[in-house]
């Protein structure tokens, strides 16, 4: 399947996903903060679907908008968000961070320009229909210590998870 | 640079740095620790976005990668938020720069 | 344009395989009006199957046998006043029920109503599938937080926790359908919702009879699950009435509520056409194997045609049996009309390139419209669970399960 | 005061909720008295600790209506149909015990024919009564069918109850000295009839219900109450037989021709929300032999014994209880020899069984305790007056 108008799509889609970033940093309110940072989640979805990874496209909706996300929005609930906002909402460093960010951005742009010729040209021809098989033939080979690693991290998560977040044990 | 019509993998990096960046004004400038795990979710998915990116020109290494970090942003998320609710219930504030206590 | 529709009735693809952008538009549109007056009919079946499952009688009064109470309910829903409590958080408030909507329908792009009559086919259909509607999540959520109230914010938190521990049942019964795909020599399998299908047709059997009772065990799961997920009876903790009022749509009214429902009912069809797509064959009709063969194509295909005869003989029965009253005159008059309708459309069935066409779409509906009445009869039988026993239910019952069969069927994949 | 007496008392501090559900353990919630589960205006507020109870406070009274008081200005006579307006569910039992006191009270003896008649109806109230409790009780808990079953065969009562007095709800079907009405044409036969068409019913309750996986789960384990607890609390009823006393008035202090009736006392073990279920629907059962045995030995004769038409019962006062379908119904009565009671004070057996809430309740979830309300069955107009 070819994708239509890519490039509409493209810009559609960054465009979202930048905007709903500088929501995230700026809101007051924490949910609207979450609601924002979903919008990013699923346009950055579109975007991986773009890129011929369906897989991981799915999985991101999943996890992330559908788990994560769930998950931040119980907390700030659970955390009373009428004090936060009153408050003031950036620390005292603002300025600070603020440049550094610009300039670590800067960074990252000149040397995308100056390494560009490092890309090769010709892209890797990434099957869309054996997309997932493909993932999991790796998965299950070649990355198959690095998942049981990552399996054990989420039970750690999980208990560490819970130990923390309980109010006795 | 190429023509705005063609989408290239730049692109792709360009809106993954900017994002990138994003995430880390967050974090550097917010108190709401909530907010402040959130720009990290934004960093993690900036680099996501560049190793599928590059996923595109080297092959499927990049979206394996990505799924990893998908399940680390996920332990992540539930360890953080964890810590958060400890934290609000001691402290009654969701705000890091009053967290200058080793203990409580 | 003819050659449109030459070449449309040709093809045996998806518009969305074939790159079609027209018909694509076409079967969105179809789709989700269809989805839409599904869900108004349903509406009506419920009200009547509980009432008889009640000894009552339900809907009466608004055309013939209640037949028009849905488009009464909708003008009385669009045309309420539209309330915001002042207090809510009006942007959340507005977007809450949208996004719950928009979750239930978009599911819809993949459903595969038959070989070539779905809108597009995923080569991640199923997770597709799984990852939209589990974004409704998020409606629930925000629903309850935006009202600013007790009650919606409590049944927010249940529901929420409820829908996020049932998907992971719902998951792995998913995965063991999912694995039984690879079983062929190849051993590849499929996300597709249309290549799930095509595996159960090459491999001769509906997924819940394979490796009984494996197979049946996993629908149970997902039967079950899907149930919870639905926030339907016996699961409806998040709405349970007697203890929270209306859960989290407590503070909606009017058009927002009934995108609620709306959103609801489309959610309740769409895991049902998933439970139909992995387990039932999709559209497959019944014994297509055991009883294969010219003739017996011809007899199934008639079906659809005959149901619509039958359910057009019901409206007549229904004519005959009106109080001879001038009173009911129009009301006679109108079921006669809708029984008309119904009989014109049963011959139109017949015709021999209509018939063909509408199989699959028949039978997918047909076994959809089965779990539709499961949920009915649920609500009318059951009693409602306890949060806890809810929880347990899920994490110590059906998760466990569920992961025993996955174990199993990829066993039993690997042995036979 | 005893060392546990505590336990029954209950104290909420009722304080501001506190901002957020996590900071505080606490959180307090109002139920009612428009909430769709407490069976009328039942107000309880509720102490949480996420969803568990940490205690409970009724508060009651939105339906006072002064009933007590307004037997002080009424004669005896005409104070008797206010008595069916408390227990309105109940109401031919309320008339029995009121005109069974003021009988005692004046020593008339009610003719033996009335006092047949009089069980009858009392019985099939009992059965329209628990058929109620049954119907609304399931709702509470989700299950929306049988409220219809119920409502469809308690109908049936009402409709005997119609033909023989002219009202449905609040009879006022007997006098003091008996029964005003004679039974009329085919009464026996109705009721027979009546009785041969319900016992299918009540198994068909128990088909929907008994074994039911989450009815079972719902109920068994809820709501426990031990024996010490119910008669420490003075609980009767279906209540205390459900947790294992076999004490029925019927049995213990016969009144109208109970004694000559054959029955049993139905009683559970666990005394917890199923149990209490079973021993209404065996209550139930028990009824209907009751009737079947009354029809058969209905007697004839007078059904009013010889009233003055103006009742001065002598100086004195007189405590006299029946088993209601919700536990020890009692009417305390003071004379002072005028035509009007001095004093009436009913012993109403809701607002006593409403007492166990709370230790029924604590520790449990919040559903419980709408099931709790529920297996009490309450009626609000009982408990206030």
């Amino acid at each position: 399947m070819q994708p239509v108008a890519t490039t509409f799509f493209f810009y559609l889609l960054a465009g979202l996903a930048v905007l709903g970033g500088v929501l995230v940093i700026t809101r007051r309110n924490a949910v609207h903060s979450a609601l924002a940072l979903i919008l990013t989640l699923l346009s950055l979805a579109g975007l991986y679907l773009m890129l011929y990874a369906p897989f991981v496209a799915g999985v991101q909706i999943i996890l992330y908008a559908g788990g994560i996300m769930v998950l931040f929005l119980f907390v700030i609930m659970l955390v009373s968000i009428e004090k936060s906002q009153k408050e003031e909402q950036f620390n005292k460093l603002w300025l600070v961070g603020l440049l550094a960010a610009i300039a670590l951005g800067g960074l990252f742009i000149g040397v995308y320009v100056k390494g560009k010729a490092l890309f090769p040209e010709a892209k890797v021809v990434l099957e869309e229909g054996n997309n997932t098989q493909g993932i999991a033939d790796y998965l299950y080979g070649h990355y198959l210590f690095t998942f049981e690693i990552a399996s054990l991290l989420l039970l750690v998560a999980i208990i560490g998870a819970v130990v923390m977040a309980k109010k006795r044990i | 640079m190429e023509a705005l019509g063609q989408i290239s993998t730049l692109h792709y990096l360009v809106l993954a740095a900017a994002l990138f960046v994003l995430g880390v004004i967050g974090v550097l400038t917010r108190r709401n620790v909530v907010i402040i795990l959130m720009s990290i979710e934004l960093i993690l998915n900036a680099v996501n976005l560049n190793l599928l990116a590059f996923s595109r020109l080297y092959g499927l290494h990049g979206q394996v990668f990505s799924i990893f970090v998908i399940t680390d942003a996920a332990a992540e998320a539930a360890v953080g938020l964890g810590i958060i609710i400890a934290f609000f219930r001691n402290k009654e504030t969701v705000n890091v720069d009053e967290v200058d206590l080793m203990k409580w | 344009m003819p050659d449109f529709l030459t070449a449309y009735l040709q093809s045996n693809v998806t518009p969305g395989e074939a790159g079609s952008a027209f018909w694509a538009l076409i079967y969105v549109l179809i789709v989700f009006a269809g989805i839409s007056v599904a869900v108004m009919a349903m509406n009506w079946l419920e009200r009547k199957a509980l009432a008889h499952f009640q000894i009552r009688l339900g809907p009466m009064r608004v055309g013939p046998h209640g037949l028009l109470q849905p488009i009464a309910d909708a003008i009385k829903l669009l045309t309420k006043e539209d309330i915001v409590p002042s207090a809510a958080d009006k942007f959340v408030f507005w977007l809450a029920p949208l996004i719950i909507l928009c979750a239930s329908f978009t599911t819809y792009i993949v459903v595969p109503f038959g070989r070539a009559h779905a809108i597009t086919d995923l080569n991640i259909g199923i997770l597709f599938m799984l990852g939209v509607s589990s974004l409704s999540v998020l409606g629930v959520v925000m629903a309850g937080w935006a009202s600013n109230s007790h009650y919606p914010l409590l049944g927010a938190l249940r529901s929420s926790a409820q829908m996020v521990s049932y998907e992971i049942a719902m998951g792995l019964a998913v995965v063991s359908a999912v694995l039984m795909t690879s079983l062929n020599p190849s051993g590849t399998g499929t996300l597709s919702m249309i290549g799930i299908v095509q595996a159960q047709e090459a491999q001769q059997t509906w997924f819940v009879f394979k490796f009984f009772p494996l197979g049946f065990i996993a629908l149970g799961v997902f039967a079950i699950a899907m149930v919870a997920e639905t926030n339907r009876a016996p699961f409806d903790l998040p709405e349970a009435e007697s203890e929270l009022t209306a859960g989290f749509h407590t503070e909606y009214s009017g058009l927002r509520w009934s995108l609620f429902m709306l959103g609801e009912y489309a959610a309740m069809i769409a895991v049902s056409s998933i439970a139909v797509t992995l387990w039932l064959g999709g559209w497959l009709r019944p014994f297509p194997h055991w009883l294969a063969g010219q003739s017996w194509d011809l007899v199934f295909s008639l079906f659809p045609g005959l149901l619509f005869l039958g359910l057009a003989a019901i409206a007549f029965v229904g004519v005959g049996r009106m109080p001879k009253h001038p009173y009911f005159k129009i009301q006679t008059a109108g079921l006669a009309g809708f029984g008309a309708v119904l009989g014109l459309i049963g011959v139109v069935l017949f015709i021999p390139p209509v018939r063909d066409r509408v199989q699959d779409i028949f039978w997918f509906i047909a076994k959809v419209a089965v779990f539709m009445y499961l949920y009915i009869w649920y609500r009318a039988t059951f009693p409602r669970y306890r949060f806890d026993q809810l929880m347990k239910v899920g994490w110590k019952v059906l998760l466990p399960v569920a992961l025993g069969v996955l174990l199993l069927t990829a066993v039993a994949g690997i042995l036979f | 005061m005893p060392e546990d007496a505590t336990k029954y008392l209950s104290h909420l501090e009722l304080g501001e909720p506190d901002q957020t559900f996590l900071d505080s353990n606490e959180l307090i919630i109002n139920m009612g008295p428009q909430h769709p589960a407490t069976h009328g205006v039942l107000r309880v507020i509720l102490k949480l600790d996420g969803e568990k109870v940490l205690g409970t406070e009724c508060v009651i009274g939105y339906l006072h209506r002064g009933v007590e008081k307004i037997a002080e200005h009424r004669t005896y006579a005409m104070f008797n149909p206010y008595v069916d307006r408390m227990d309105y569910v109940a109401a031919v039992s309320n008339g029995l015990g009121y005109c069974e006191a003021v009988e005692k009270l004046q020593n008339i003896e009610a003719p033996p024919r009335a006092n047949y008649v009089r069980m009858i109806l009392t019985e099939l109230n009992r059965v329209a009564s628990h058929q109620l409790w049954l119907g609304t009780h399931a709702l509470d808990i989700g299950a929306m069918t049988p409220l219809f079953y119920t409502f469809r065969d308690r109908e049936e009562i009402l409709k005997i109850f119609e033909k023989y007095c002219g009202a449905r709800l609040t009879t006022h079907a007997f006098r003091i000295g008996g029964c005003l009405y004679e039974t009329y044409e085919g009464f026996e036969q109705e009721v027979l009839k009546f009785v041969k068409f319900v016992r299918p019913k009540i198994d068909e309750y128990e088909d929907l219900l008994t074994t039911n996986r989450i009815w079972v789960e719902r109920t068994r384990g809820v709501g426990v109450i031990s024996t010490k607890d119910c008669i420490a609390l003075g609980v009767t009823g279906p209540v205390l037989r459900a947790s294992g006393v076999k004490w029925d008035l019927r049995k213990a202090q016969p009144y109208a021709a109970y004694a000559e009736m054959d029955f049993e006392v139905p009683t559970g073990q666990n005394g917890d929300t199923y149990d209490r279920y079973l021993v209404r629907l065996a209550e139930m059962r028990q009824s209907l032999r009751i009737i079947e045995q009354a029809v058969e030995k209905l007697p004839d004769g007078p059904i009013l014994a010889k009233v003055p038409k103006v009742l001065k019962p002598p100086v004195g006062e007189i405590y006299h209880s029946i088993e209601a379908p919700k536990g020890e119904l009692g009417y305390f009565i003071v004379s002072d020899g005028s035509t009007q009671p001095y004093r009436v004070r009913v012993r109403p057996p809701s607002f006593v069984n409403l007492q166990a809430l709370d230790i029924m309740v604590r520790g449990q979830l919040v559903a419980d305790v709408i099931a709790v309300i529920g297996t009490l069955d309450i009626v609000l107009g009982e408990v206030d007056r």
